[in-house]
């Protein structure tokens, strides 16, 4: 997990990672145009997802700069930071979503498993359904709820015949913790559901296809401490298989169900490292004024 | 002062007391817009309306009338006799005074009566525009005054302008529904008049139609002559196989443009089929008849297989094109207005973009595309031109797209404007079949809109 | 309410191109405006025509037959009383095919055998058989050995009215027993002579003549039924065929020798004349030699020319404004 | 939780193994897509072709220089000189014909005589008289002047007629191709830009007709029905979709409006002849009853188009004007409508495309007609272009071929002009959310 | 604010509010179909709003059932609950939004100062004037962020001039805490901002019209600790003034901001009271097995 294991991406400028004294912490205010170099553990032994100097622009807007970072297997990293700091936007980088944004555009190396996932000979579909994703706006298919969940299995063939899709479906429902609302009802439209539903709809959509990476992007932020607590087991359940990468608001969720943390700025990478560091000591000034609430 | 000055000034007024309204609420409300029920806007609009609509009415009602009324005057001063002439001579004596009044013959070509007539009818023309000119204008202004006094902060001015709005939009909707009975009327009569001489069920149960020989051999009813079976057959033949052409390509055209295509390629694509649409018929019945005709016998001929020279085939292919952009405009339209984040909820599934497209977009633009269809397949039923000309006018009964076969309407034309006779059954088969034709497309109507209701996913 | 300063004229889609050329140089030789001519069809010439007096309805109607008694009684029942009938010249209707094919000469039995939907059965005389030739050897060994397939106009065209009687029924009633028929029981006389079969080798094509005229390109074998006009324009395209003996030609036509020509006609309301401007002159010019006489410009247009003997008696009629519409004219 | 979930290589060894058959029909879709499409443009580019190929000659017309001498004799036959009258009547067939002759002095037999002035249109008439109306000045002088050559003479030069052909088969007899072959080598012969096809009404002598009366009746006929198609179904449709209530009775509605778009549209004439000539009066071939004809014909596939497009508006955009206060019309008008309005324009796009080409209901109320008039407003009798068309193309003259192919090209010339401006509005409102 | 004071509403079974003993829990299931009686302080002296016997149904789904609550001036009033059991569809019959659902029917009595707002006569532009709302999933129009905010201010004429209504729209931004972050592209789309921005964008047009009731749909549900801070202080603020019913799933925030909290479960409303009390001394069973995290 050391610095210099780093591989230079060329074309780019030089990662240059310092690891700043905590006596001494960073600056607090940040210029827009300025690259902030991340602190913390950056990087993991054998990722599974590694990004390095990720640059996002909408446009003109860059939203997100330079952002270095990797995912390990079986880990949980929670992203925190304030409203627009460019998590979601981030977030959507490691499936290629933001290929669908029609102004946006990616720069910066993101592998997975050591492959390049922007190289133009990889597919991505296979891409997308290893590494599944939970969007911020709970977005059901205007189908009934069943057919909501099926979809995934159907069009990658996961199920053999129709029992075994009908237990992936009352499998994901039930790990979302949506099934005993909604057991009597999987035929009516997904988009008739309560925010809450619709969000857990979404996050058992997600897991049916049984994805190697999860990206869940505020997965619990309609969903009452019960149902929240259902998605954390999961969640919990989820990482002795497969990682995941969470955005979230709450900083006691993140603490209470992430391996690393990594908290975002204004479209930087401020401080990677261990929850429980993070919490406790963190390094940098800015993440400091953010959990202990001093930012805004 | 000359109509259309009068129309110009009754909008400018109208124009004028929108502002008036407008000033008075702001004075009202001393010029604090909070302290009004609606906005400054909806008083404008509420006083513009009083003093542009009451005048627009009696505007119009007085040009409906006005010639009449003028007219009677006239004639009542005719002499004796010229006025004892029987009605519909009269109406031509008019049309002279006119001629002479507007200058198309000139005074000195006609009778002194006339000349004295036109006189006359100018004098009262004077009159009436003057009367005209002043009742408009006082009215206007008359009702401007009155809704602008009556402008006070409580008033509910935006709901009164969305009413006149809402009812604007009821009677605009009424349209519709008075044009259906006006085409029901407009065939049921003579309809029923045919059915009188040719008993129902031959017409929907038989099957040979030739309308001209039976009326020459006066066998009516019993050669069964005009089964209308044929013709039914013929136009779901041909409309079935404009409608296979029409709606793959079309949608397949929507869902490329919509899709897969660059901004650039849909800018230019969409448009330049849409030129299909305004082609004239007969543009598409001459390529029917002279080019796809030829070719597709040539290829049957290849084949081994006897084609007739106007075959179905030629005419609902050549009909398919022409109705393509019925399908690929209108599914282009609702493909694109499917919301972005479902397309990213398949996608972020591991959806190719087909999978996304088959099995998220075109469910939730359903009803969409299903109504553009229908539009194309109602176009391809209501089309005429190119079946006269590419499939001819043979009702014979069969489903081989390879013979040729005549469809319903073309039968209405050819009986409406071919050589027609007074109340022969001939004649009123038109309206039979319009008569017919308009029930069973409502009938299909309303199995589509039962299909498409069940079937319809609604987003959000 | 519409005034009207220029004369309105309905009718007949073939008499359309002959009107419209004498609107045309009326128009542009005297003060009044140019008439305005609809083209639509005899029969719904008729209907507007007939449906009353005034500004509404029109002043002249075209038509390529002569009026009907139920047509007369409508206009009648509608207080249109005193019409004119003109008689402006003739049309033949030719049978045609494509240059590459050779020409044969056709008798109207031919035809009749050819087109009808039944014959007489030659094995049992009196009886009917389904019309069985399918090609032109089969009806006569003089003529080629091709299918029998005939592009012509609709039932609903006043052309192929012209062409049943004309030569379909003439040639029907080469067979004596048919011939006695028409006495004894005119309607299954017509039933037999008039009804063309349906079998496909009679190809109902529509009203354009010049879409006939196209097809017969593509397809040398078809013949074509369609008005003289479009013979003379195409004669590099196709020919006419001989119709016993006779080829359809300007003089053959004229002189009445070619056997299938009709008459056309003007029929105008005298009411209307002196109240809508230019009536009289419109006929004058019309029956003025410089248009309808041999050497006029209508036959430039195609219109074969009346003998100099009728064309002075409707000049006459025109110019006296003579109503000669009599109750027996069916 | 659960232990039969299948285990994770499996997963993805499943999907990969599905893969190569899902990019394979992936592929086929994106083609078939791309296929129809090049289709439909390829209908598109073969219907131009074959119309810009038939019909661009009749962009031009040959022309025949005659000299003329506008002889006194010829303008005081009434015994007065010079007055209107006189100069109006006076015989300028006589004169085309006297300078024809003295160019051809070997034509002497009346049959000669006749193929000699047959070269000329008889639109050479009518320029004299133009010419000395405009300026009397010219009686008694001898003057060049380009007249219009004759319809076979024109086809002659285009080649649309064979000379090689026997004589029997053309027109043109050989003494008059021989004449022709004289002028064209004194340069007295030549094509020249046909501005009378712009410039002129209908005629029966193809060289003389034009194509604005047709043009200004589509246009006058089309303005009719653009102004109150597109309002009226536009408001047909906000009221149906939007405020009026979901019942029987709207469905009824509906059902009848998606019906009135299969009726046939010769059965539209029948009403409009049946309502508004017979029932309301107006006159007869005016574009004012074929532009309310054609908005009865149009108004569903507007409707229709438009109630697609008011659907496909995603409903929270109604509930967050709603819930800030905005009322019913508010919200139709200030968000709705315009995330609508490129679907409605769409319809009425193909709508107005539709009435632009329509020619059997026009029948009914006589618009298939011969108007040399040029209609200059919308109680004027007037024909439309398809009309126009659809009179030539049956017309016997030969050179009326490439004259209805030109007047095609008019008809999708202002077909694109009338498109491209909705399309550009179109483009404008267009966004996805 | 004794319950013998209510009114009754004919036509609906009479209201008959019992306190349940605390010593005696209520059953802690509950039959779908079965009308619950709420206990606690239901209602109170001059309410700003007052609902007796509220029913709404999705078609045949019986949604909210048999709901009586107040309203009153000056009061933030929570309302938590499991996901589904309601929450949403009974805020949104107060300003009549649940007109826009096709299937959805709404009976019984909802006054709004003594008004009753379901009535014919009542027109319902004023009334979502004066009752303003924040949506579950944030929905801005697409249009730029000022408009956004000006379409509100201008159809109500709150603004004399350009300036004045730039005023309102800054000052909107500002109290949602949104200004800072995009003052620099007031004329970028709406829709392109983040999750979060989104949902401060539509509380700063919701309170850009100066609604007395606010009615706010987890209106903090994507928003970072700070973000929550700013729209919790701006309630405080609001709330001298007007009246504020907030949706939420974090009792954190239910607890700091609201003065009396709503439990809801299954459509029916189970227990009404003082803040402090309902997380404190819950009466009903429900009640203290979902605060304490029992219920799942
Ligand atoms: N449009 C609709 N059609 C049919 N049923 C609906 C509709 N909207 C909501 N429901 C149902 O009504 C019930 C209550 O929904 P509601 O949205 O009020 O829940 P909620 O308390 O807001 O939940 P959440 O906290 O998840 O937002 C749910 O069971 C839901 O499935
Ligand atoms: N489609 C887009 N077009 C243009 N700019 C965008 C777009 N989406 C996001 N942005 C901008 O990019 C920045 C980062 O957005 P992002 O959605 O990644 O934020 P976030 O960290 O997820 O915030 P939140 O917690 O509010 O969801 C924001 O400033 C936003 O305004
Ligand atoms: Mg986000
Ligand atoms: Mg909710
Ligand atoms: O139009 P016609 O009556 O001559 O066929």
């Amino acid at each position: 997990m050391s610095i210099a294991s780093r591989k230079h991406w060329s074309g780019q400028n030089i990662l240059q990672l310092q690891k700043a004294p905590a006596t001494e912490p960073v600056s607090g205010t940040l210029s827009a145009q300025s690259d902030q170099r991340t602190v913390g553990t950056v990087t993991v032994d054998d990722p599974r997802i590694r990004c390095t100097d990720v640059n996002v622009y909408y446009g003109s807007t860059h939203a997100v700069k330079n952002i270095s970072l990797d995912i390990g297997r079986n880990e949980i990293v929670a992203m925190i930071g304030p409203s627009g700091c460019g998590k979601s936007t981030f977030l959507r980088c490691l499936n290629r979503m933001n290929d669908t944004i029609d102004n946006c555009s990616v720069t910066g190396n993101i592998e997975l498993d050591g492959q390049d996932i922007n190289d133009n000979s990889i597919d991505v579909v296979p891409l997308r359904a290893r590494v599944g994703m939970v969007f911020q706006k709970p977005n059901p298919f205007p189908k009934s709820i069943y057919e909501n969940i099926a979809f995934g299995p159907r069009i990658h063939g996961l199920a053999r015949d129709k029992a075994e899709l009908e237990e992936i479906v009352i499998t994901s429902l039930q790990k979302a913790g949506l099934w005993k609302e909604i057991k009597d009802c999987l035929d009516q439209p997904g988009t008739s559901l309560s925010g809450g539903q619709q969000q857990r709809l979404c996050i058992a959509r997600a897991i049916a296809i049984n994805p190697e990476v999860i990206l869940m992007d505020e997965p619990c932020s309609a969903l009452d401490p019960i149902a929240t607590a259902v998605i954390e087991d999961l969640m919990n359940e989820l990482c002795t298989d497969y990682s995941i990468v969470i955005v979230t608001h709450s900083m006691q969720q993140a603490a209470r169900v992430s391996h690393r943390t990594a908290y975002f700025h204004l479209g930087n990478l401020i401080e990677v490292a261990k929850t429980e560091q993070i919490f406790t000591h963190p390094i940098h000034q800015l993440t400091s004024d953010y959990i202990t609430g001093r930012i805004g | 002062m000359p109509t259309s000055f009068l129309v110009l000034l009754l909008l400018s007024l109208t124009a004028f007391s929108f502002i008036l309204g407008r000033r008075r609420s702001l004075a009202v409300s001393a010029g604090d817009i909070r302290k009004l029920n609606s906005l400054p806007g909806y008083y404008g609009y509420y006083v513009a309306l009083w003093c542009g609509v009451p005048a627009l009415l009696i505007f119009i009602f007085w040009h409906f009338f006005e010639g009449t009324v003028i007219s009677q005057l006239v004639l009542f001063n005719l002499s004796e006799h010229t006025a004892s002439q029987p009605e519909q001579q009269l109406n031509l004596v008019l049309n002279e005074i006119r001629n002479v009044v507007y200058g198309n013959i000139p005074a000195t070509s006609v009778a002194p009566e006339i000349t004295a007539a036109a006189n006359h009818y100018r004098e009262l023309q004077q009159i009436s525009n003057m009367a005209l000119t002043i009742v408009t204008i006082v009215l206007a202004m008359g009702c401007a005054m009155l809704a602008r006094s009556r402008i006070h902060t409580e008033q509910r001015a935006r709901n009164k302008v969305e009413r006149v709005i809402m009812i604007f939009l009821v009677v605009c909707s009424s349209i519709a529904i008075v044009t259906t009975l006006g085409i029901v009327l407009s065939v049921l009569f003579e309809a029923i008049r045919f059915f009188q001489a040719v008993p129902v069920t031959n017409f929907i149960f038989g099957l040979e139609w030739s309308p001209q020989t039976a009326i020459r051999s006066d066998q009516v009813g019993s050669s069964g002559a005009f089964g209308a079976v044929p013709l039914f057959t013929g136009t779901l033949l041909v409309s079935a196989i404009a409608i296979l052409v029409a709606a793959p390509t079309g949608l397949m055209t929507a869902i490329y443009l919509s899709e897969y295509a660059t901004p650039g390629i849909r800018s230019l694509g969409k448009p330049l089929l849409e030129i299909l649409a305004g082609i004239p018929t007969v543009v598409y019945g001459f390529f029917a008849a002279l080019t796809v005709a030829p070719l597709i016998r040539g290829w049957g001929a290849s084949l081994g297989l006897d084609v007739s020279s106007e075959s179905a085939l030629a005419a609902g292919v050549v009909m398919g094109i022409m109705i393509i952009p019925f399908v690929s405009s209108l599914s282009d339209d609702v493909i694109n207005a499917v919301p972005q984040t479902l397309r990213d909820g398949a996608y972020a599934l591991g959806a190719t973009q087909s999978e996304t497209i088959k099995k998220v977009i075109i469910p939730a633009a359903l009803p969409g595309i299903i109504g553009g269809i229908l539009l194309a397949v109602s176009r391809a039923i209501g089309e005429t031109m190119i079946v006269v000309m590419a499939a001819g006018l043979a009702a014979n009964l069969t489903a081989n797209p390879l013979e040729s076969v005549t469809t319903v309407t073309v039968q209405i034309v050819t009986l409406l404007v071919g050589d027609q006779e007074f109340d022969s059954p001939k004649t009123l088969a038109a309206f039979a079949l319009g008569l017919v034709l308009f029930i069973v497309t409502l009938i299909l109507n309303m199995v589509a809109l039962y299909v498409v209701r069940k079937y319809r996913e609604q987003y959000e | 309410q519409a005034v009207r300063d220029y004369i309105s004229i309905v009718g007949s889609s073939t008499v359309y191109p002959f009107a419209t050329v004498v609107a045309e140089t009326f128009g542009k030789t005297t003060q009044f405006k140019t008439p305005k001519i609809e083209s639509t069809g005899s029969g719904g010439g008729f209907k507007l025509f007939c449906d009353g007096i005034g500004v509404k309805y029109p002043d002249i109607t075209d038509s390529s037959r002569a009026i009907k008694q139920s047509e007369i009684d409508m206009c009648a029942t509608n207080g249109v009383t005193d019409i004119i009938e003109i008689k402006i010249g003739y049309d033949g209707i030719v049978i045609a095919n494509s240059k590459e094919t050779s020409p044969f000469g056709l008798s109207r039995k031919d035809l009749f055998l050819a087109l009808a939907k039944q014959i007489p059965d030659p094995e049992n005389s009196g009886e009917l058989t389904p019309n069985p030739h399918k090609t032109w050897k089969e009806i006569n060994d003089r003529l080629p050995n091709i299918a029998i397939e005939v592009l012509g106009p609709p039932p609903t065209s006043g052309t192929r009215d012209a062409f049943v009687e004309l030569a379909m029924e003439a040639g029907c009633s080469r067979f004596d027993w048919i011939e006695t028929l028409k006495k004894t029981d005119k309607k299954q006389y017509q039933s037999i002579c008039h009804t063309i079969r349906e079998d496909g080798a009679y190809i109902e094509a529509g009203e354009n003549d010049n879409l006939i005229v196209q097809k017969l390109e593509t397809n040398p074998h078809a013949l074509g039924i369609f008005g003289f006009s479009f013979l003379e324009q195409n004669t590099d395209k196709v020919q006419g065929l001989a119709i016993d003996g006779i080829l359809p030609e300007f003089e053959a036509i004229a002189d009445n020798s070619y056997p299938v020509s009709r008459p056309l006609f003007l029929y105008v309301k005298k009411s209307h004349v002196g109240m809508i401007p230019g009536i009289q002159a419109f006929l004058n010019e019309f029956t003025s030699e410089k248009a309808w006489g041999e050497d006029g410009y209508l036959t430039d247009k195609g219109l074969i020319p009346m003998t100099a003997a009728e064309r002075d008696h409707f000049t006459e009629n025109a110019r006296q404004l003579r109503a000669n519409i009599f109750m027996d004219s069916e | 939780m659960n232990k039969r979930m299948p285990a994770r290589p499996k997963t993805i060894d499943r999907i990969n193994q599905g893969l190569a058959k899902r990019h394979a029909s992936e592929k086929l879709f994106h083609r078939m897509g791309l296929l129809s499409l090049l289709f439909g443009i390829t209908c598109v580019a073969i219907l131009f072709s074959s119309i810009i190929s038939k019909g661009y000659t009749a962009f031009q017309q040959t022309f025949i220089q005659i000299e003329v001498h506008f002889d006194e004799q010829y303008f005081t036959v009434s015994g007065k000189d010079n007055d209107t009258e006189a100069l109006s009547t006076a015989d300028y067939g006589g004169m085309v014909k006297q300078s024809l002759r003295s160019q051809f002095p070997e034509a002497a037999s009346r049959q000669e005589k006749r193929l000699l002035y047959d070269l000329v249109s008889i639109g050479a008439t009518y320029q004299l008289r133009n010419m000395v109306m405009q300026d009397p000045a010219l009686i008694g002088q001898t003057t060049p002047v380009w007249v219009p050559a004759n319809d076979d003479v024109d086809m002659l030069i285009k080649g649309h007629m064979k000379r090689e052909a026997p004589e029997a088969e053309r027109r043109l007899r050989d003494q008059q191709i021989v004449w022709l072959d004289q002028l064209i080598a004194q340069e007295q012969l030549s094509l020249k830009l046909n501005t009378a096809f712009f410039t002129n009404g209908d005629s029966r002598e193809p060289e003389l007709a034009g194509i604005r009366g047709a043009l200004m009746g589509s246009i006058l006929t089309l303005m009719v029905t653009l102004l109150l198609s597109f309002p009226i179904g536009v408001a047909t449709a906000v009221y149906l979709e939007e405020f009026a209530p979901k019942n029987k009775w709207t469905d009824f509605i509906e059902v009848n409006i998606n019906n009135l778009a299969a009726v046939p549209s010769i059965v539209y004439g029948l009403l409009g002849l049946a309502v508004f000539i017979n029932f309301i009066g107006f006159p007869r071939s005016a574009p004012l009853v074929g532009g309310l004809v054609l908005t009865l014909m149009t108004l569903p596939t507007i409707i229709i188009a438009s109630r697609a497009a008011l659907k496909s508006v995603p409903p929270s955009i109604r509930e967050a004007a709603l819930g800030i206060g905005a009322s019913k019309m508010q919200t139709v008008f200030f968000h709705v409508l315009p995330l609508a309005f490129p679907g409605m324009l769409t319809g009425t796009i193909i709508g107005m495309a539709q009435a632009l080409g329509e020619t059997a209901p026009l029948l009914m109320i006589g618009m298939v007609a011969f108007i040399v008039d040029i209609p200059s407003g919308i109680f004027d009798p007037a024909t439309v272009l398809p009309v126009q068309i659809f009179l030539w193309a049956d017309s016997p003259e030969r050179a009326f071929v490439e004259r209805t192919s030109a007047a095609i090209m008019v008809l999708l010339g202002f077909l694109i002009i009338m498109n491209a401006i909705a399309v550009m509005l179109r483009k404008k409102f267009e966004r996805r959310w």
